[in-house]
């Protein structure tokens, strides 16, 4: 037997759709997690609700790379029909645990194998009928806890945590963990090198997934109004948000601050959010690609209008339906030209389940600020998956409500104001909403031409110069804007820029280009758009840059040459969409292809 | 500003007629639309209603630009073509102090806003939500809309085919708690059912046959006047717009009674008004008076269904007396140590 | 490829029934979708139809996957969420003599689909569309669709408190020349229906009640057992999948009488089947019908409307005898000289 | 008083919408065309039926420039609302006509001035007196007639056109012309320099608006269904089907070879579209941008499902319902990246009338051949204003329907055959229609993944694979679509490359330039993205290379900068957008502004 493995391997899952091992799953996960051990988890899911495979990998890292990896050290396998592929992945010297009822040979003998009696074992649960199914599930815990020396308390933890301290259940579930665990000690022989050992890596870590972390970074940025239609990936962020709202946001005297709708479709659902954030409220919708597509008129209305809302578009691969159970940064051209004429959308780019919070509230400030939608681009991996990640931030600074006028600021001005006038050099208009009763407050809002003082204008000149102003207030949100990460090293010969869920992939990559013998590399992790200052600056420095993405079109690369078209020669392409989160390895080998060149 | 007034001339807010007035309309003399605007003047002055406390949406069409031809000192938004109904679900929440009040078009509502027409209603959504009907697109120059009768002939349209949609069957259908249906040219009985509307707790729909003076013409009428009858010339050509005067009903227009009205093409609808004794509250009532109109062919006008009873859906929400736009970053951001808690129950 | 097949298991068309088979299904286990995928090749093999005579569409949900389970041999068209009814309307005019069959469900029917379904029925579009109605969207994991009844509690939804869309309802308002009602789980009314559906010339709206196993449930039900009772479980961890049996009725349920069916939440739903007598051939007796049954909340299955006059969508259009997906470019492209006139024309 | 200025002036006519006034207009147009003297008409409308003020300007050009000019020698005011403006606006040794019953004072000694009894001469009319508003406008182009020479047979030629022939309406309105011109020789003494005279530089041109062109080139395109919305200014195409189809596409039996649907919306409209397209007719739609907003999710399921259909967007001012009768070239970078996910989608560029009659047949083949959406590009000013033209030309080649499969096709190969596989390696599978009888021809098309064979996949690299051979299909596309039209002068030191309706301007400008003393240009006139191999090579053989457009954001520099990176420092944007067509000057200047730099 090789050299122990510690704390540095996969595990993949291989289970049915709809037969509960989710469940399992993440108690693995975060049973490494108590353990201290750098973990990520991947859901590979089905866009079906039973029946079809499913897969989930845990990654132990104890360096704390937190990419998908491609390859699996280990093998659990309870779907007859996967099971010939899942024996396959088994990188060699690795292990492959299977469901024992499984009627297929396995005959490989580069690896080790463990049959596991789930069957039986579950049969032998005290639980009802009904729940046997599910429960078998816990019995590839029990055993992989046994053969990898997972943590028991660990475990029980996980489980106390899943089921909310529930005693009944964690009892039942940790019953069959225990037998199991106890039957593989008495039944297999170990015969892999792979293990886990405690170590204190998480400490200062919590653990969620960027759809909640949206939720709650959003109630801290005082939403207060939400429409939205359920799409996956996208559906858990308003179901969050009816999960923490209730919870965080009524009154002493049991009031709601907040309303959430669940519209008919994506055009009512962002029109929703525009009539109330014109209204004064903050307002968001959140959706995936198919929904961004449907609100494009809308999102060129509240563009053209001012109306400040916030769009998360939690992304999946495209075009089209596509594979919508999988993930993909392939809206940024969309959304970064949505609208027809000359629209130009702000967007911010969160790369972690913190910055999902973080851009949870700022993204509110940023919209009534700039009077303006702004679109935080998250995608499936970094909305659905558990993700370890620092602790939620306490936003920093207080709400910035944007110039509005209430009753007092006119009665101050006399009455005397206009919606569309740039007063203080920023491009940024002032405001009245309705509700506002003084008589001078009210304004007629239209998408149609305007002047300053809001009325019907076909006149040329005044269009333009409405249009103009927009464009410097586009200015001013290349101010504002989240600015990016750079991460710079001595005697570096390539940037890569990148940004969101492939920050991990990246980061990785940087050291594996090392030690493959590539270049050294700085690295720009880009936060928003516009750009800021700081991107063309980078892009300068450098004789090349490699903009890593995943999608097929190199959408960042051409929204950047577009943007800085003087600094377009030195950007190269690192991109590639399959549904799947990058792999470090793949970044290396993009970039180191294009270096030999 | 408030406008300085004759006390003589001023309504229970103390508000002058002119405190009511819109823009000057840009809609073609003698257009339906005209006298609803005018109407929706008048009655909010005579209701006394505080402007400020009305907000109006609208979404594109002829009638969509009404809303900018009354009441100035309310808030307006003039939206997309078809989508009034989520622009004002949204902003519903934001005072629910301030009542809004809708105007759309046949084509507004009945053809691209259909989706959104129904799940307003659906939501008993508090709204008034008229619509101005004249069974064509007025603004893009004349082709059929949803509400076009079968066999209405229009130039370069040919003659359309299909069922028209009714709205207030359709608003029954969709369960509102308020249809009515009136006409442009009857000031007295829109002026009624206003009011009605205005003070109805609910969805309130609201349709009025407002004639297109321009284009809601047919084969044998003005437009086709022996030059330009030949179908090939370009109906983006015919620029030249008649000046007609408004169709108007006498005042003697009894309940229950049927009414020819010839319309400016010199076709003749049947308006029916409701009887005296007609009992707006059953649905079932409704649904067969509405099928026996479509029968006979009428326009039946008057108040078709009212149930008060209904939460809105505001109701629904249990929002705190502030307006929820008042609401400051004390009511809206929680407490520093509720993000701890939060942070530990994140595994 | 045509399966060879025993002349004795063959039917007039000279196919057997495995030429009408589709994929195999990925529902769920018990999901009533799956009975009505059945239905479909059942009645498909006994009318004896070419599979190549049918074109099969839908929208997206579970529901709109099942044309890949039935009429492998039919082309199909899995398009967008909501938008079944235009796709099918453009494709109607290519080959009139292949009939259009689609499947949406009542979240792609009734919420974002109701615009393109009411004006797909008053265009009379000739096509059998049938609703997998279940009250929830099934694919995205359990909301409220818009046909969900009021009061309905979902997991994380909370209760629906809008009105319901009542499918049946909105089609008769818009003028569908046949409406029927029935239930997945009664297999030889649905069996008739389908095959009235299939032979109605024109818009044949079938609204079948199929119970979601997994996802219409409420709290007192399955999914609710005791450990995961808790609203803060977030809904997306909830991926264990009961394998229930899919709800039938027995044989013996008679025209005219109303039968209590347990959902598999436990949940109560009232069916009444229409009576013998009941004329489907009027408008008014249909919409009084569906009043009454909504006050008693029955849901009434049987052929509820049906108008056999009435032209369709493709015979308002003089097409000719060859489909027009086979004519080719002599008789498409106007000849040279023509071409010479029109620039003369030109001014 | 100064020389005489033949045929090289421009004249506008401002009145009231809904006046019919446009009658009177474009009988002036085309009687000046029927001279022999190059014209062009620009309709400036409001976004209302009747009431608000319109202009009208004809620019006569002996040298044939077509060009929008900002100036006006000549106004015809007969608007009391915008009679001041219309007064200053006449060019100092100018010539102001003005209808006497206009209480206005007209103060400038700068100008001829002549007064016209308009009212007076109409009710002398012999119409009835619903009539006399109408033809009361008749008296200005009687009047203008003898103070400018222009002549009375072309006039009438104009108007035997305009009433088809009819006598009745053609005597009343000529009779009130000639009246009108008896008057002004009597009581008019011409103090102004502008003079007409007949030319022969208008033979072989006919004239024709863009939406009519594109109409016919549709119908010679064979085109089976259209479905459409109205909205201005794309709806005089869809209606201008209507009046050609029945005419020109009828069987011998009286059958009709198409339909034309009008749609409850757009987002239906296209999906008729794409319904027919997938069923194997030539199918089109025809709208402008907010409509296109709203096709955006059908537009992603057409390119990801490989349907043909041909989407005009005739172009307006955005964003949102922005200025709804004013041009624009705003929603280029919408449209490039139509639809979430990686799309990229074909666009044609029309720059002439005669252009849009061929792009009206050619986006059928490239459709077809392509098995995708191919959007043609239009916009108000090419789409709804009165063009001289060369005539339309009978399509030079026949019909190409790609790759489709019928009955005898598969019975030749056994019924084998897969959807979506690259059998001839240029991305462009073979497809079958319904209604195709074989047993084999059938399958289930789906925006989700799918494999070679169409069956539903959500296996990572058959999803590439598949977005990989689409990529391949829209670099075929570029070998496809129509090449860019180069002018290249000896010694030219700067680039300029513009599209559409731009071209006169930019065609005036070239000489405008030289004229200022400014460089000497190639001109490449784009017809198509994604763009051909000449584009990159005249783009590298200047230094600088101005992208001269009609909107804010200069979205072609910044398409082109995103498609050929390595050149997008030569870019420059010369774009403005103010809702008119560009004027030559206009872009001269922009051009030396820049040089100067
Ligand atoms: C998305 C979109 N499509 C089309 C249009 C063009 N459009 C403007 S108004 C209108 C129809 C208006 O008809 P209706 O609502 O009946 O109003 P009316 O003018 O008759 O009062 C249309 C189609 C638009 N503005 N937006
Ligand atoms: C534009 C768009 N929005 C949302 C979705 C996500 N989605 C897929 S299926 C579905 C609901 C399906 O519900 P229903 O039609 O009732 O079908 P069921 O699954 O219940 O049979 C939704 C919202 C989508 N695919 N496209
Ligand atoms: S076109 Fe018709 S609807 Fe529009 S303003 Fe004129 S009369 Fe009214
Ligand atoms: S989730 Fe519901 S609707 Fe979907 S397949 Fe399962 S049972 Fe059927
Ligand atoms: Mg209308
Ligand atoms: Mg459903």
């Amino acid at each position: 037997m090789a050299d122990q493995v510690v704390n540095d391997f996969s595990v993949t899952i291989a289970t049915v759709n709809g037969s509960g091992s989710q469940t399992a799953n993440v108690t693995l996960l975060r049973a490494l997690f108590k353990m201290g051990i750098p973990v990520s988890g991947k859901n590979l899911f089905p866009s079906n609700i039973q029946g079809l495979p499913t897969w989930y990998t845990i990654r132990l890292s104890k360096n704390g790379h937190l990419a998908r990896r491609d390859e699996h050290e280990i093998v659990v396998a309870l779907n007859p029909a996967s099971f010939g592929r899942d024996l396959a992945a088994v990188l060699p010297g690795g292990a492959f645990f299977y469901a024992d009822d499984i009627q297929q040979s396995v005959e490989r003998t580069d690896i080790a194998v463990y049959p596991m009696p789930v069957k039986a074992l579950a049969r032998a649960a005290d639980v009802s009928a009904n729940l046997r199914d599910y429960i078998a599930n816990m019995v590839y815990v029990g055993v992989l806890a046994q053969m990898l020396g997972i943590d028991l308390g660990a475990i029980q933890q996980a489980l106390d945590f899943h089921f909310k301290g529930k005693e009944a259940p964690v009892k039942s579930n940790l019953g069959v963990v225990q037998a199991a665990r106890d039957w593989a000690a008495e039944n297999l022989k170990k015969s892999d090198p792979y293990m886990c050992e405690p170590m204190n890596a998480t400490d200062g870590y919590i653990m969620s997934d960027g759809n909640t972390a949206a939720a709650l970074g959003a109630i801290y940025g005082g939403v207060q109004f939400a429409a939205w239609y359920p799409i996956t990936p996208a559906s858990s962020l308003a179901e969050s948000l009816n999960v923490y709202l209730p919870q965080l946001r009524k009154t002493a005297n049991d009031k709601q601050t907040y309303a959430v709708l669940q519209a008919e479709d994506e055009l009512s659902a962002i029109g929703m959010a525009v009539g109330a954030g014109w209204a004064g409220l903050r307002a968001m919708t959140s959706t995936s690609g198919p929904g961004v597509s449907l609100m494009t008129e809308y999102a060129g209305l509240a563009y053209q209008a001012e109306v400040p809302i916030v769009v998360w578009d939690v992304q999946r691969t495209g075009p089209s339906t596509g594979l919508p159970t999988r993930t993909a940064q392939g809206d940024l051209t969309q959304v970064y030209f949505l609208g027809h004429g000359d629209s130009q959308q702000v967007m911010l780019l969160p790369a972690s389940v913190q910055e999902c919070f973080e851009f949870g509230w700022r993204a509110f400030d940023l919209a009534e600020r700039l009077q303006a939608p702004v679109f935080v681009m998250s995608d499936l991996d970094l909305g659905m998956n558990q993700w370890m990640t620092r602790p939620f931030e306490y936003p920093g600074q207080p709400m910035d409500r944007g110039k509005v006028l209430w009753e007092k600021d006119l009665e101050e001005l006399n009455g005397v104001w206009a919606r569309y006038k740039d007063l203080d050099g920023d491009g940024i208009p002032y405001r009245t909403v309705a509700g506002n009763r003084h008589p001078a407050a009210a304004y007629f809002t239209r998408g149609t031409g305007h002047d300053e003082h809001a009325q019907y204008s076909e006149d040329p000149a005044t269009w333009e110069a409405n249009l103009a102003r927009m464009k410097k207030k586009y200015g001013t949100a290349r101010t504002l804007v989240p600015k990016p990460v750079i991460d710079t090293l001595q005697g570096a010969e390539i940037g890569i820029l990148s940004f969101g869920s492939n920050d991990p992939a990246v980061e990785e990559a940087r050291i594996l280009l090392n030690q493959a013998g590539g270049p050294q590399s700085d690295y720009l992790r880009l936060r928003a758009l516009p750009c800021t200052q700081e991107v063309s600056e980078f892009i300068k420095s450098h004789a090349r840059v490699y903009i890593v993405e995943n999608n097929r079109d190199g959408q960042l690369r051409q929204i950047l040459s577009a943007a800085i078209p003087d600094q377009a020669p030195r950007l190269r392409s690192a991109c590639h969409a399959d549904g799947l989160p990058l792999t470090a390895e793949w970044v290396r080998d993009a970039i180191l292809a294009q270096e030999e060149d | 500003m408030t406008t300085p007034v004759n006390p003589a001339q001023v309504n229970r807010a103390g508000l002058g007629r002119a405190d009511y007035r819109g823009q000057p309309s840009t809609l073609c003399q003698g257009c339906g639309h005209n006298s609803i605007a005018n109407q929706v003047v008048n009655v909010a002055y005579e209701l006394g209603i505080v402007p400020e406390n009305i907000m109006k949406f609208s979404g594109i069409g002829c009638s969509s630009k009404s809303p900018a031809y009354f009441l100035n000192r309310s808030f307006g938004f003039n939206g997309l073509h078809g989508r009034m109904a989520s622009l004002a679900t949204g902003a519903l929440f934001a005072d629910t102090s301030v009542h809004a009040l809708g105007v759309s078009g046949d084509g507004d509502t009945a053809s691209i806003g259909m989706g959104g027409f129904k799940h307003l209603i659906r939501r008993n959504a508090p709204m008034t939500y008229i619509v101005e009907n004249n069974g064509v697109y007025g603004l893009t120059k004349g082709q059929f809309s949803a509400t076009a009768e079968v066999g209405l002939n229009l130039k370069h349209q040919g003659t359309n085919q299909y069922m028209p949609v009714d709205i207030c069957m359709e608003a029954l259908a969709a369960s509102a708690t308020f249809v009515a249906r009136s006409f442009a040219g009857d000031p007295k009985q829109l002026k009624e059912l206003l009011k009605a509307a205005l003070s109805h707790n609910g969805i309130a729909v609201l349709d009025v046959i407002s004639p297109c003076v321009t284009f809601n013409n047919q084969e044998n009428a003005f437009h086709s006047y022996s030059w330009s009858k030949d179908h090939s010339a370009p109906l983006h050509e015919i620029s030249f717009i008649p000046k007609l005067a408004e169709i108007r009903l006498e005042e003697e227009f009894e309940e229950g009674t049927v009414k020819e009205v010839t319309m400016h093409d010199g076709s003749v609808i049947l308006i029916k008004k409701l009887e005296k004794e007609y009992d707006p509250t059953s649905r079932a009532n409704a649904f067969q008076m509405i099928e026996e109109a479509t029968a006979n062919n009428w326009l039946v006008t008057g108040l078709i269904y009212i149930n008060s009873e209904k939460p809105t859906l505001t109701d629904l929400y249990h929002l705190p007396e502030t307006a929820l736009n008042r609401l400051g970053e004390s009511d809206l951001r929680p407490a520093r140590t509720t993000l701890e808690r939060i942070n530990a129950l994140m595994f």
